[in-house]
């Protein structure tokens, strides 16, 4: 009994010398150049995975329908004009009577102009697949909406075009001025365009249009001295 | 080189370090924190432009204006119309929940069937509109050919004086059959007895909103009677203030429903007494002389004695109520004290402007002809016939009639000696058609159903009908039986042949003449949305079938479509002196009392048909009060007390017989002169009372006790203490169930002559004492998972009396025992 | 076979005889197995949960037990920070139970809310007025330190020992045990208030409503009073459960006498508090809400019997009973008064989380009663079964009793 | 302390004797709000009703009985707002420039304290998946989430109808919205006119006038909640219905 106890306790104490030295040659330098090279075996391949590996398997990337630009379109000479950029962009994306937006144009808009399937207003193959594939068949086009926002949210462009005075190139960037539209590229795993969940793999933000996240909302309103618009209401439905 | 454990911590080390100076933990956590909140199953309403449209509600007779809003062409809400007449903004239960029975799959028939399987199970397989008309059209075609084209009838839900109801009465007609059945409504009730007491097939039409004392026979005033949203929207202005004064409002029915409760005062009389309170109410004003003389004495006949054309000295109204109808003898009938009855009489009698309504519930099933009378002698007693305020005698609408059918020889013999069972003959002159006969003349003998193809247009009748199941067992006879319902209802599942109608929101549909409404007015509905399932309109189905038979039959059919047969009808509008908007600044009833001519907003049938397809609806809010001395139709030319027509119609059957013996067969125990005027015939049978109680099914608005599935929503509003997941309950009152040794809850067995029901205890002070109250709409066997065997169907249990006259059941009144399980 | 792993030099019943054992736990595991699968992949429809009783038989049983297992932390607060010796012979015991009870409290938990895969959305958008927040921070830290102090243990195991690494581990794990004691206190103490707060601040529920003392509402102390009142007689029945079942003395009678005489006290001086926490309440909240005491306790089956029963039967006598040495050392009036305060206080949660949903506040609203499913029942008993398990296993191949050799000199020799 | 003031307060006031207790108001919401139903809707535990109808009786014998109804949405209490307090992720909030208490579904962990919480039985937690027969799902409005199963779920002053209102007065230019032009899915239903809805924060709204009149009152108005959902009824045993009394308590007007 004695000393079973007397060795426990001298046991636990070496011990604990034992344990420390443990530690400190596992984990503190001086590290062995061994144990250098190890650690950076295992450092390294995890930064690559991280940084390069990852953001491939986390997007996937689609192909819009057909090729739309919005350079030709944009141009007064060919297709619409405006006085301003803004009201450029609002003959195709436009308020309806009632406040709200009519978001990227129906097939009857597009057939304002693009009215008979026989004749092509240019001569890009784009548009006689659009002529022949949907204005013919009458069917809409299944674009791929890159700010499209989960269904729990409420978003209001009067509110901020109209009345906030916002650019469209605030959030959507420079879309206006495309010759081609970008892939529109998803998360796996929440569903989102990329366009709206972050651009930056690393969630740093450069320009205010590469996020639109619940907290750049947030962001912009303080900013703007629109605290009150944060309530968790304004933006959920 | 020799790899220490060490070594292999170092390696992870570096690997955990690494992964934390990338994006992944944190960006997973991220994203992970979205994904838990999609759930892809969950529906996400597709976005697009919101629309309106402005229509009619056509789901009951009430004839509200309804603006359905739009996504993308799909419909996701009905409400109420500002800019309409008669609900002004408001709408009910069942218009709200519309939606439900527009889009519900499982409720529908999604292409014309054919039916697989037995009977009442309701398995079918789609077939081809071509097919499913040319079967009916050949079948029809066959019993020409044997001579027997009585053996085509025709069950038909659709409301009076609608083109639907008139094209199948033609197609019935052209081929020759008499057998075309009205579902039972308060309609028929209030037909009839203007027909009797003022000689005109009006509507019956109360002018409530310039009442100053509204007193109401058993309507369901506040839910569903009438145009609900015009009742209701009244009454709402009515409680606006205490302040603001409307008029005084008393409920007679037996239990302490929502309107009993509302009212101003409640009187509880036995159920089918209350041509007896109504009587015992004439006696006092009448005695005290609260009576309008003038009008009795210019415009009434039969009031006083009179002597007859044969000279014979006969009695008058007056002195039968003052024989037979004493506060106290009353009181002991009704079970009302004298002395309540008495104060109501005065109340009655000194009011400026007092209104007498006459209604059974919501008014979806018959009510009693004498009790009609008996109301609306009240009226008369007070002058409040075709007065402000009062009963408006109207012609109906001025609506064009269609041309003549000619009928071809078999047609002729046909309708000539083909009628089934009695309804109309001498037994009954005034049930321009019953369905309790055709179930009996079907049921009789063991040979063939006289029956041979039964159409059933816009009814439920196996379900709604209060005849403990009779119509289902004559269905089992019947060989062919074509539904045109676009829900899989019970009458539905027995029929061999589905050539399904659009629903409400899909068709063009006549509201003629809301219920009770005391102007004239046509709503008319448009489709708004396009059809969601392979149907057709009901009109055009039966001149489909029409063309398809051919001969004569085709030719009574001069029109492409439904809407060409609707077009010829409303052409008779364009010539009257109507409006096609209301501003809402005055309401109509207003401008009605006022009785100012108006200049129509229209002024061609076009332009009137451009405004109602897109206003929807037509209107005259004013009215000719003066014209008493010739708005009467009546043998005498006046309001009839003793009614010349009915005494006509017996001494007719009679043919010089004895009319004793006759009147027994009607159902009438009076004798002499008091059988020809509004009087008291009691509703039980001898063996009530005892330890039997007295079973009193009653409506609800918010549950669709008609034709019509019950939307889901609707079920959100029913207490479970009337359902309970799929047990009815019964209300009985407190004391009754202590004799009956009853606790709330406990579960019991109701029989009648006709059927038991199982259904569970609910104790209510608001139900009198010795009865038991059994919610309808229940107990379906039918449609989806919402309303099947939701419950029992307390029409199932009626047995007993029929209407004096009218044959119709008296469903409000069964003696039933009952037993603890 | 398995003897390898038993501690040094003990004895345990045959591998065959310890799986008979284990059968009906694992039974009870299996039932629960089901239930919980039902109520993940079917949703919580499985129960007889509804939007009147919003919590049910689970929170009554996670709140039972966590009072039930702050044995763990305030025998560990005696041990270590107070210092008394003579608990080491029971720590790890209480440890364990602690450690099964909480594990098992925030396993059931997981299954309660209805969105399981957000449960962590607690941490992430965190409202820190919530007294549910404070609960679920101070529950889940715990039930790590709870690990933290578990693992040693099962370090001490034979074979385990026998890796440097891993000794070494233990053994110095042993030495900032006081720290870890320390902090077990401290978040035991906020999360067994917060189980309290959160009802005493359901402020429009006059039946639980509480006046507020500083931030907290009285039950915050109240319940943390109770625990540390209840939780040392839990330990005490286990490990005496443990002795009948092994027919081996475990644990020397000082520490249980001590651990019994502390929650005497402890007891007596909550129901002291507890009736006058309860008239207060009784003439102040119940008044302003324009309501009588009776008011609350004419609803069906929850009679003022609750009342009775809770701070009468089972807390006045089991406190005397505890509080004099004589009864306290009888062993059969030991474990009487320790069951009769384990139930007191498993009546007073039941009481704060059914009773409080069941009386209606609304005039008009009615009263519904409530019966758990099976899928309830099963989710309940596998946190039996589990614990039971647990137990037995740490109990074959742990050194849970450090004593169980010298205090059994008929089975070890002297 | 008091509430926070904020710039708008809409509240809603019900005339119990206009109300005839048919419904509508309960099924208007449910088909503007996408509710879901249940097999069972007459388990009144489980289902989900955010405008509620309570029936009441006065208790005293044939032929005195009378019944009642108190149709009953969420009060978006505006003091001390018991529900909002106690949500752990804080999926529950109120707006003090609305005043209206709002829940977000995708936020919700389903842990229901907020119904243990409120006295009023105003909050809802979806039991099942919610379940629409084949077709059904064509009605659903896309201003209105569709909730998934396990979150918890209540009446939100029908808030998208407040955007609604905003979009349309932007559309004419206009920043703020005049009386009437927000109304909730019952307000506009009733038949009878029983419900105003409206800015109690303005003294020239037609609630803020009626949450004033002699017979107005609130539910539990002794807890302290400051409901914003006020009633109206001229009968005494209605109005002590709507809190608790100690006997001869209440002052019969």
């Amino acid at each position: 009994m004695e000393n079973q106890s007397n060795a426990s306790e001298k046991n636990s104490k070496g011990g604990s010398r034992e344990w420390s030295e443990l530690l400190n040659s596992t984990f503190l330098p001086p590290f062995s150049l061994k144990g250098w090279l190890f650690f950076l075996a295992g450092l390294v391949p995890a930064l690559i995975a991280g940084w390069v590996i990852f953001p491939m398997v986390l997007y996937s990337s689609q192909e819009q329908p057909f090729n739309f630009s919005h350079v030709i379109h944009a141009d007064p000479d060919i297709g619409i004009g405006g006085d301003t950029e803004l009201e450029t962009c609002l003959y195709c994306h436009y308020f309806r009577d009632d406040g709200t937006f009519a978001g990227i144009p129906d097939l009857y808009a597009c057939t304002m102009c693009h009215d008979d399937p026989e004749y092509p207003m240019g001569d890009s193959e784009d548009e006689m697949i659009f002529l022949e594939q949907y204005v013919a068949e009458d069917k809409e086009v299944p674009w791929l909406v890159y700010s499209r926002q989960p269904d729990c949210v409420y978003f209001s462009h009067i509110a901020h075009v109209k009345m906030g005075e916002m650019d469209c190139t605030t959030c959507h960037g420079d879309f206006g001025q495309s010759e081609k539209p970008p892939a529109y590229k998803q998360n796996r795993l929440s569903g989102y365009s990329i366009d709206i969940w972050g651009r930056n793999i690393a969630g740093f933000k450069t320009d205010t249009w590469d996020r639109m996240k619940m907290s750049d909302c947030a962001e912009c309103h303080t900013e703007m001295g629109h605290e009150e618009n944060n309530a968790c209401f304004v933006c959920h439905k | 080189m020799e790899i220490t454990r060490r070594n292999f911590i170092q390696l992870l080390a570096g690997g955990a370090a690494g992964i934390h100076i990338t994006p992944v933990p944190w960006k997973m956590m991220d994203d992970i924190a979205i994904w838990t909140q999609n759930w892809p199953w969950v529906p996400v309403p597709e976005r697009g432009r919101f629309d309106h449209e402005r229509s009619v509600c056509s789901l009951c007779p009430g004839g509200c204006g309804i603006e359905v809003r739009k996504v993308a062409d799909r419909a996701v809400k009905i409400e109420g119309r500002e800019d309409f007449p008669v609900n002004n903004g408001g709408i009910c239960p069942l218009g709200a929940g519309g939606l439900q029975l527009l889009y519900d799959e499982t409720i529908r028939f999604t292409s014309p069937m054919k039916r697989v399987g037995p009977r009442g199970e309701g398995r079918f397989l789609p077939v081809s509109w071509s097919e499913a008309v040319g079967t009916l059209a050949e079948r029809i075609q066959a019993l020409r050919k044997d001579n027997r084209p009585e053996a085509l009838a025709a069950v038909d839900g659709s409301r009076p004086g609608t083109a639907s109801e008139g094209l199948v009465k033609r197609l019935l007609q052209a081929v020759g059959s008499p057998n075309c059945y009205s579902m039972p409504s308060i309609q028929n009730t209030y037909q009839t007895a203007n027909l009797l007491m003022q000689g005109n097939a009006g509507p019956m039409a109360y002018d409530i909103e310039n009442a100053d004392f509204v007193l109401s026979f058993g309507c369901a005033l506040i839910e569903g009677w009438g145009a609900p949203a015009r009742v209701i929207g009244a009454w709402g202005r009515w409680r606006e203030d205490s302040k603001a004064k409307g008029p005084k409002v008393v409920q007679v029915e037996s239990r302490a429903s929502n309107t009993a409760s509302k009212s101003d005062a409640w009187i509880a009389a036995r159920p089918g007494t209350e041509a007896a309170l109504a009587l015992g109410m004439a006696h006092v004003m009448i005695s005290e002389n609260l009576v309008d003389r003038s009008f009795l004495f210019n415009y009434t006949h039969g009031y006083e004695d009179w002597i007859d054309e044969e000279e014979r000295p006969r009695k008058g109204f007056k002195t039968m109520v003052l024989e037979s109808y004493s506060p106290d003898k009353v009181a002991g009938i009704t079970g009302v004290a004298a002395d309540r009855i008495i104060a109501l009489a005065r109340e009655f009698g000194k009011a400026g402007a007092p209104l007498a309504l006459y209604g059974k519930g919501k008014g979806n099933l018959n009510g009693s002809l004498l009790e009609c009378m008996a109301v609306q002698a009240l009226n008369a007693l007070k002058g409040g016939v075709n007065t402000p305020g009062g009963a408006v005698v109207q012609q109906g609408l001025p609506l064009a009639p269609w041309p003549d059918v000619e009928t071809d020889p078999v047609a002729r013999q046909g309708l000539y000696g083909g009628r089934l069972g009695t309804a109309g003959d001498s037994r009954l002159p005034f049930a321009e058609s019953s369905i309790e006969n055709m179930v009996e003349a079907v049921m009789q003998g063991g040979g063939a159903s006289p029956v041979d193809t039964l159409l059933v247009f816009g009814a439920n009748p196996v379900f709604t009908l209060p005849d403990g199941g009779a119509f289902r067992k004559a269905l089992t006879r019947i060989p062919l039986i074509v539904s045109f319902s676009p829900y899989r209802d019970e009458t539905a599942a027995m029929a061999d042949l589905i050539l399904p109608d659009h629903t409400a929101l899909e068709k063009r549909e006549e509201i003629v003449w809301p219920t009770g409404l005391q102007y004239p007015f046509l709503g008319l509905s448009k489709p708004v949305v396009r059809p969601v399932y392979d149907t057709r309109h009901m009109g055009d189905t039966v001149i489909a079938v029409a063309k398809k038979v051919g001969g004569p039959v085709a030719d009574a059919f001069p029109w492409r479509r439904f809407e060409d047969a609707l077009k010829a009808r409303l052409k008779g509008l364009a010539e009257a002196r109507g409006l096609t908007s209301w501003d809402g600044s005055k309401p109509v009833w207003k401008t009605f009392a006022e009785g100012r001519p108006v200049s129509p907003d229209y002024d061609s049938f076009d332009d009137l048909w451009k405004k109602l397809d897109s206003g929807g609806f037509w209107y005259e809010p004013t009215h000719d009060f003066h014209d008493l001395s010739t708005c009467f139709g009546t043998p005498s030319g006046k309001f009839e007390f003793a009614c010349g027509r009915l005494e006509q119609a017996v001494k007719e059957a009679a043919r010089g017989g004895d009319a004793k013996t006759l009147l027994h067969r009607m159902g009438i125990e009076a004798r002499g002169d008091d059988a020809y005027m509004p009087h008291y015939e009691t509703v039980l049978s001898a063996d009530a009372g005892g330890d039997t109680l007295v079973l009193v099914p009653y409506e609800m608005f918010n549950h669709s006790t008609d034709w019509l599935p019950n939307p889901p929503f609707l079920t959100k509003t029913i207490f479970d203490n009337q359902l309970r997941r799929d047990e009815s309950f019964a209300e009985v009152n407190p004391e009754t169930a202590a004799g009956h040794h009853l606790k709330e809850g406990d579960r019991i067995l109701i029989q009648s002559d006709a059927g038991e029901v199982k259904v569970r205890v609910h104790l209510f002070e608001g139900a009198m004492p010795g009865h038991i109250y059994l919610p309808l709409g229940f107990g379906h066997t039918a449609y989806g998972v919402y309303q099947k065997d939701k419950g029992v169907n307390a029409a199932k249990l009626v047995a007993g009396k029929k209407d004096p006259l009218t044959g119709r059941t008296v469903w409000w009144a069964t003696s039933v025992r009952v037993k603890k399980t | 076979m398995d003897s390898a792993l038993f501690p040094e030099g003990v004895k345990r019943c045959s591998p065959k005889v310890f799986l008979l054992w284990t059968l009906p736990w694992l039974a009870l595991l299996a039932w629960g197995g089901l239930s919980a699968f039902l109520c993940l992949w079917k949703g919580l429809n499985q129960t007889n949960m509804s939007n009147i009783f919003a919590f049910a038989l689970w929170i009554v049983f996670d709140l039972a037990v966590i009072a039930l297992g702050a044995g763990a932390f305030f025998t560990g607060f005696l041990t270590y920070v107070i210092g008394r010796k003579e608990l080491k012979s029971i720590i790890n015991a209480a440890v364990i139970i602690g450690f099964i009870c909480y594990s098992g409290a925030v396993a059931m938990l997981g299954i309660d809310i209805g969105q399981p895969i957000r449960g962590w959305f607690i941490f992430w958008h965190a409202n820190v007025h919530s007294m549910l927040t404070e609960v679920s921070f101070c529950i889940t830290c715990y039930l790590a330190v709870l690990a933290i102090e578990y693992i040693p243990i099962v370090l001490e195991n034979r074979q385990v020992q026998k890796v440097r690494e891993l000794r070494l581990f233990g053994h110095n794990l042993h030495h900032v045990m006081g720290v870890f004691a320390a902090t077990g206190t401290f978040l035991s103490f906020f999360h067994q208030g917060s189980l309290g707060g959160m009802f005493g601040v359901m402020y429009a529920r006059p039946f639980a409503e509480r006046w507020d003392f500083y931030v907290w509402p009285t039950t915050f102390f109240l319940f943390v009073f109770s625990a540390i009142a209840a939780g040392p007689c839990f330990t005490i029945l286990c490990s005496k459960l443990a002795e009948a079942v092994s027919r081996k003395k475990l644990v020397p009678d000082n520490a249980v006498q001590f651990l019994a005489k502390v929650s005497g006290w402890l007891l007596s001086g909550y129901i002291v508090l507890k009736i006058l926490d309860t008239l207060v309440w009784a003439d102040t909240t119940v008044p302003s809400a324009g309501l009588e005491l009776m008011d609350f306790y004419r609803e069906g089956p929850y009679g003022i019997w609750m009342l009775i029963a809770e701070i009468g039967i089972f807390g006045i006598i089991p406190a005397i009973l505890l509080m004099v040495p004589k009864a306290r050392q009888n062993p059969g009036l030991l474990i009487i008064a320790c069951l009769m305060n384990c139930t007191g206080i498993v009546l007073n949660r039941f009481v704060f989380v059914i009773a409080t949903l069941a009386i209606p506040v609304m005039p008009f609203a009615r009263f519904w009663s409530y019966l758990p499913t099976w899928q309830e029942w099963g989710i309940a008993m596998a946190m039996l079964g589990y614990g039971f398990l647990l137990f037995s296993a740490s109990y074959r191949y742990l050194p849970v009793f450090p004593r169980e050799k010298e205090l059994n000199p008929a089975v070890y020799g002297a | 302390m008091s509430a926070k003031q904020g710039k708008h307060k809409y509240g809603m006031v019900i005339n119990l004797d206009k109300c005839t207790g048919c419904g509508t108001c309960t099924v208007a919401c449910a088909a503007e709000n996408n509710l879901s139903v249940i097999k069972d809707e007459t388990d009144k535990q489980r289902t989900i009703s955010w405008m509620q109808l309570f029936k009441v009786t006065n208790g005293k014998p044939f032929p005195d009985t009378e019944v009642s109804y108190f149709p009953r949405p969420c009060m978006h209490c505006h003091y001390h707002t018991p529900c909002v307090s106690v949500c752990p992720p804080t999926a529950t909030e109120i707006d003090y420039n609305t005043g209206i208490v709002s829940q977000i579904y995708t936020r919700c962990i389903g842990c229901r304290y907020c119904q243990a919480a409120c006295p009023y039985q105003a909050r809802y937690f979806n039991w099942w998946d919610g379940h629409f027969p084949k077709g059904t799902e064509r009605y659903l409005s896309p201003e209105v989430s569709v909730r998934m199963r396990g979150v918890v779920e209540k009446c939100s002053f029908c808030h998208h109808r407040l955007m609604r209102a905003k979009t349309q007065a932007y559309a004419e230019g206009r920043r703020e919205l005049k009386d009437g032009e927000y109304i909730t899915a019952c307000t506009e239903a009733c038949p009878a006119g029983a419900i105003a809805f409206g800015d109690l924060n303005d003294p020239n709204s037609e609630v803020a006038g009626l949450s004033k009149h002699p017979h107005a009152f609130r539910l539990l108005e002794r807890l302290g909640t400051e409901p914003k959902v006020y009633y109206i009824s001229s009968k005494d045993w209605v109005r002590r219905m709507a809190d608790n009394y100690r006997p001869d308590e209440f002052q019969p007007l």
